[in-house]
């Protein structure tokens, strides 16, 4: 089992005809993803590689029974793009795109919620892998393969850095997913634990936040109350001075909320591991994996 | 991006924000010739992101033309917390007969703009938000149905503001949700918000964050610019469109994505080491980009040892390591370079590497094995 | 049995300090309403004739236990106070203002909707009268008694005329609901139908519409498919040119839609009777319940 | 309130809606100076609310000053279908590629905005909508989501739009969804919306239906007028705040409530009858409105008979027996009045007219008895 994408996702890449658009989802169907349309406006008829490209989503849902989108428009077009396939009526919509305006964001993910009828991860995240069924993103799947470990980070490259000692160390992974550093996550860490929680495959949840917000705080507070699988956390930014933009838009430490120690304590305060490197993080999964076996 | 309070207060009066008549000044004479445009008494104000600015002399009240010039002479150039006075903001002096507190504010724990006011503005915030929380009236909004005048008089009756001006704080807050969402800010502060003997709402003070992601749609707030709040180095790397921050250690230090770099800055101060920069090549890096950036990484004279902390995923390992063998052959660097690639391309990028065979540049596998590399070469950090 | 107020409402009267919001929630109150608030922004703590006035909707609900509202402000702030009360979690708001903007109307309709947690009766209707139990609005309490026959209507003085016959003929009503003539009413003829089906004391239908959009023809379509009871119709309007505002601002004909022939088919087709006047509609009346008696 | 195509067009042109540049024009000197300022080939066309107006002549292209004077003298004062021709307006001809179609309404049906686009613009869209429906792309749009970018997208390709013109199709149609909203219209249509040979896209035409009860925010809409649409007793009824509609019959109807005047009307024709008017004295009606409406009715020199149907609810019988009984002692009607009084205050109503004793004035029980009764005192209507 996986969680979010498998052998059912049917995908459609918005911006396929771009140049990341087109190397990126050419990879995911070379990992085994069924790929079954692009969207570019005005570019319907023609393919990419085989893949058919159609005006808008409509068509790619109404012809190809795509149920996936993965959203590779540039940051002015991509908030656009998502409600597009909102509107469509897909169920899943994985936006990598970075730089996507606050309020584009909030508008989004606000027209998402009043409906109830998608998905949305990211923006600006690498997309999920579910290693041996489908990869949807950017994650290069080359350093995964299945296993009984969930991972859920709101940074790309942190999430491959980690996955990559847990995989030195001889473990898979059910599910990563990542959601995204911005400030209007479509998709939470709650959302996703829960999901690993009711995913049989997954035995360890790993979960890789960063300063700002309280997303890991609230997720402590959900894993306290919902979670019997063992949790082993990450916090990026224990370095970062305060009230310093540090990339990522969602990655601002302002006043004393949101910083790397308090989200660290918020999680400790509920008996999740909470490592200090990567490397300790895939420490603390043997650790704990050999006790669950 | 934040603005300084001039710059908000122009915002606001663009958009029917009542605000006090004044003028920028980067001259003592422009001030003065402000000053007597506006007419006396009038604020003169430092310009620099620093709470507290009055206090620390940044704020002074002239009656005449002397005492403008006198003030402006005072305020121009001084160092306030570390930040130099470049700018100055003459204002016409207001007559004060309350004090508020006004915001609209991203929250992002909600999802949802948050409008706040209080009645005891003028002071930190903060400060009353941790002893007297019941003295700030929250109000979370719905994006998709906007600010309603009866938030404006539930937030007013809530705070406890005079009866008599529940009307018009409620409308200067409609106003200022408007410029939250038609300028894209992230912040929108008021504080104080006053009232006038005559019973006039005034915002006396502005600050405003801007979303840098939204200049695209707003060409006239790209320009702002805060000139006492940049750095040279954070400068040359905006224009280079990379995400740069300034730190106060010695090593530098490349990753790409801001997850890793935080991690990475994490770990070089685990291994005892202290990073000069945060430096985020981002996504799908280019070679050029590579090299632009360790120029912008090496223009600071307390880089003692640079470490490239790479994990491919659209950046491709190749792609920097090109762009490292070009920045070499540019700059010729006199620092030691710590170099780990992982991940997409990594073998074809290790592979540049050994055949470019760069001086006094060193390849880890590991995370921690960089770090801890990179600490011993670097040294301990001047002071 | 009734539906929508009985002994349980609670109102709360936006606009209670007016001269129409003060005479109507009066004569409400006298009629057996339990009138427990009345809302005008700055007069807080003031009281008319013993019902204390508030601020805010909020106030009323916390301090009082309001869980029905009646809007008796001024177009211009009307859209505006139906939201505030929608926001302090009334479940029930009846809208008697007239000449409220469309926008305004689809506005308030919209969020309303979203939200899912009240109902809005009108505008610009003459509100609610249960007989015998509670009347909230202007529909003149003194014509009706408690009985059998359900009323629902987009017109205020028709729903009397109307009420006003039956009652002649002897028949009593379970509740007469006037659901508005504007463009956008909270709710429609479906919605009370639907409510005077399930509703015991209800035996039979009354249901008066008039020209302009198709909430007849919708209410025709539901009927056949789910009203087991006996239902009566009447349409204004026969005699009304086309193209040409009738009051109402729901009153227009514009093309071949919306006649009043094309109604009276609609329901007929259904099954439903259709009177051509006000009597006639009572005649029916007594006809279908001696039937069903 | 539907305005006219030049009272469109500038709306439009204030919202950036591409439109020809012209000038409205009372005079033909005003409309042969238009011309020249706009230089020629300009179109004359006159200003009324009737569809097909160019078939009937009231659509001339002038090419010279000569031929904009023949057809200003022309057209001018031109009766068309009932309408008589007051205003012109002159604007540059325009070169056409292709002519689409494009509207904005209020579906009340779906109780949100829905926008329609087709390629069969400049013909009866009722017509196409009857005979090739799927030749009409139809949108609803969520009013608290608004118009995005894709919708007008998704509507350019389903109504199968040149290629070339996709872009600015899907962005006129967010500008027509713009100005719908700021304007609070509750019909916005374009036809023809035409693609020039330039493959520019221009709307020719406007139509365009303002919401009367939104003119409080909008003073401006509400100062627009259309001349070839007055009818005197209209006039003077919608000064007095009345909602009147003048009918072809000869029996003056007042009533309160929308529907209770309709079937007031309904029921009169069914008794053999014909309305002189529709007139909605409103809820609440006061005394002054009841005389006033009497004024309005009796300025119809058709109306041989009045009926009165009153069932109050808001409206208190005994200030309409008032207000009856001030127009009697102002205007001394002629004809007779057959009033019924039911509801609010009915008894001390009629115990007011009872006592006022006003000459050939008739008191019904019921409706039905009323109608039969005015109709008998009316007698026939005159030609």
């Amino acid at each position: 089992m996986s969680i979010l994408i498998d052998e059912n996702t049917r995908l459609v890449t918005a911006g396929i005809t771009g140049s990341e658009g087109t190397f990126h989802t050419l990879r995911n169907r070379d990992y085994g993803t069924k790929v079954v349309a692009g969207v570019t406006p005005g570019k319907g008829g023609q393919n990419v590689d085989g893949i058919p490209v159609f005006n808008t989503f409509e068509e790619s849902v109404t012809q190809q029974g795509a149920n996936t989108a993965m959203i590779f428009v540039p940051p002015p077009f991509a908030a656009d793009s998502i409600l597009e396939a909102e509107a469509a009526g897909i169920e899943l919509i994985i936006a990598i795109t970075e730089g996507i305006p606050a309020h584009d964001e909030l508008r989004a993910y606000s027209v998402i919620k009043k409906n109830g009828r998608s998905r949305l991860i990211g923006p600006n995240c690498p997309g999920i892998l579910s290693p041996g069924k489908a990869n949807v993103g950017i994650i290069p799947a080359q350093f995964f393969k299945p296993g009984n470990v969930g991972v859920v980070s709101r940074s790309g490259t942190l999430t491959y850095q980690i996955g990559n000692v847990l995989a030195q160390s001889g473990f898979g992974n059910s599910t990563i997913v990542g959601i995204g550093g911005d400030p209007v996550p479509g998709t939470d860490f709650v959302d996703v634990v829960a999901m690993f929680q009711d995913d049989p495959e997954t035995e360890l949840i790993v979960l890789s936040g960063e300063i700002g917000g309280d997303a890991e705080e609230k997720a402590a507070e959900y894993i306290a109350a919902h979670v019997t699988k063992p949790v082993v956390a990450y916090i990026a930014g224990f370095s970062a001075p305060p009230g310093k933009t540090m990339g990522h838009a969602g990655a601002i430490v302002s006043g004393s909320s949101g910083g790397a120690e308090a989200k660290a304590a918020a999680l400790e305060a509920k008996g999740v591991k909470v490592g200090k490197t990567p490397t300790e993080v895939a420490e603390l999964a043997i650790e704990l994996l050999g006790a669950a076996a | 991006m934040d603005l300084l309070e001039y710059q908000g207060k122009q915002l606001f009066a663009r958009h029917g924000v009542p605000v006090p008549s004044g003028k920028p000044a980067r001259t003592v004479e422009e001030a003065v010739a402000a000053a007597e445009e506006i007419g006396y008494p009038v604020a003169v104000k430092a310009q620099v992101q620093i709470g507290g600015r009055g206090k620390l002399g940044g704020i002074k009240i002239a009656t005449n033309a002397a005492e403008a010039r006198a003030h402006a002479e005072a305020i121009l150039g001084m160092d306030i917390r570390g930040l130099t006075v470049y700018e100055l903001w003459i204002e016409g002096a207001s007559d004060i007969a309350a004090e508020y507190y006004a915001s609209v504010v991203f929250d992002r724990s909600a999802k949802a703009p948050l409008v706040m006011l209080s009645t005891k503005g003028g002071m930190d915030i903060e400060a009353v938000a941790e002893e007297d929380p019941d003295a700030i009236a929250h109000l979370h909004v719905d994006p998709l149905v906007g600010f309603q005048d009866f938030h404006g008089r539930e937030l007013a009756f809530k705070a406890g503001v005079d009866a008599d001006v529940v009307r018009p704080i409620g409308a200067i807050l409609k106003q200022l949700y408007h410029v939250f969402v038609a300028e894209e800010a992230t912040l929108v502060e008021v504080n104080p918000l006053i009232i006038t003997p005559e019973r006039g709402v005034r915002a006396l003070d502005a600050k405003v964050t801007l979303d840098n992601n939204s200049f695209f749609r707003h060409k006239e707030n790209a320009e702002l610019r805060d000139l006492s709040a940049e750095d040279p180095q954070e400068r040359m790397a905006k224009e280079r469109g990379l995400t740069y921050v300034k730190l106060d250690g010695n090593i530098g230090i490349l990753g790409n994505g801001a997850g890793l770099v935080m991690s990475t800055l994490d770990v070089v101060k685990l291994a005892g080491g202290e990073a000069a920069n945060f430096l985020d090549a981002g996504g799908g890096s280019k070679a050029e980009a590579i090299t632009s950036a360790v120029e912008v990484i090496l223009a600071n004279p307390r880089v003692t040892a640079v470490l490239f902390n790479i994990f491919g995923g659209i950046t491709r390992c190749d792609e920097v390591a090109r762009g490292l063998i070009a920045a070499f052959a540019q700059i010729k660097p006199t620092v030691p370079f710590v170099v780990r690639l992982d991940g997409t391309n990594d073998v074809e990028g290790r592979k540049l590497l050994a055949e470019a065979d760069l001086p006094n540049v060193y390849t880890e596998a590991t995370m921690d094995g960089a770090a801890a590399k990179v600490v011993e070469l670097a040294g301990p950090a001047r002071a």
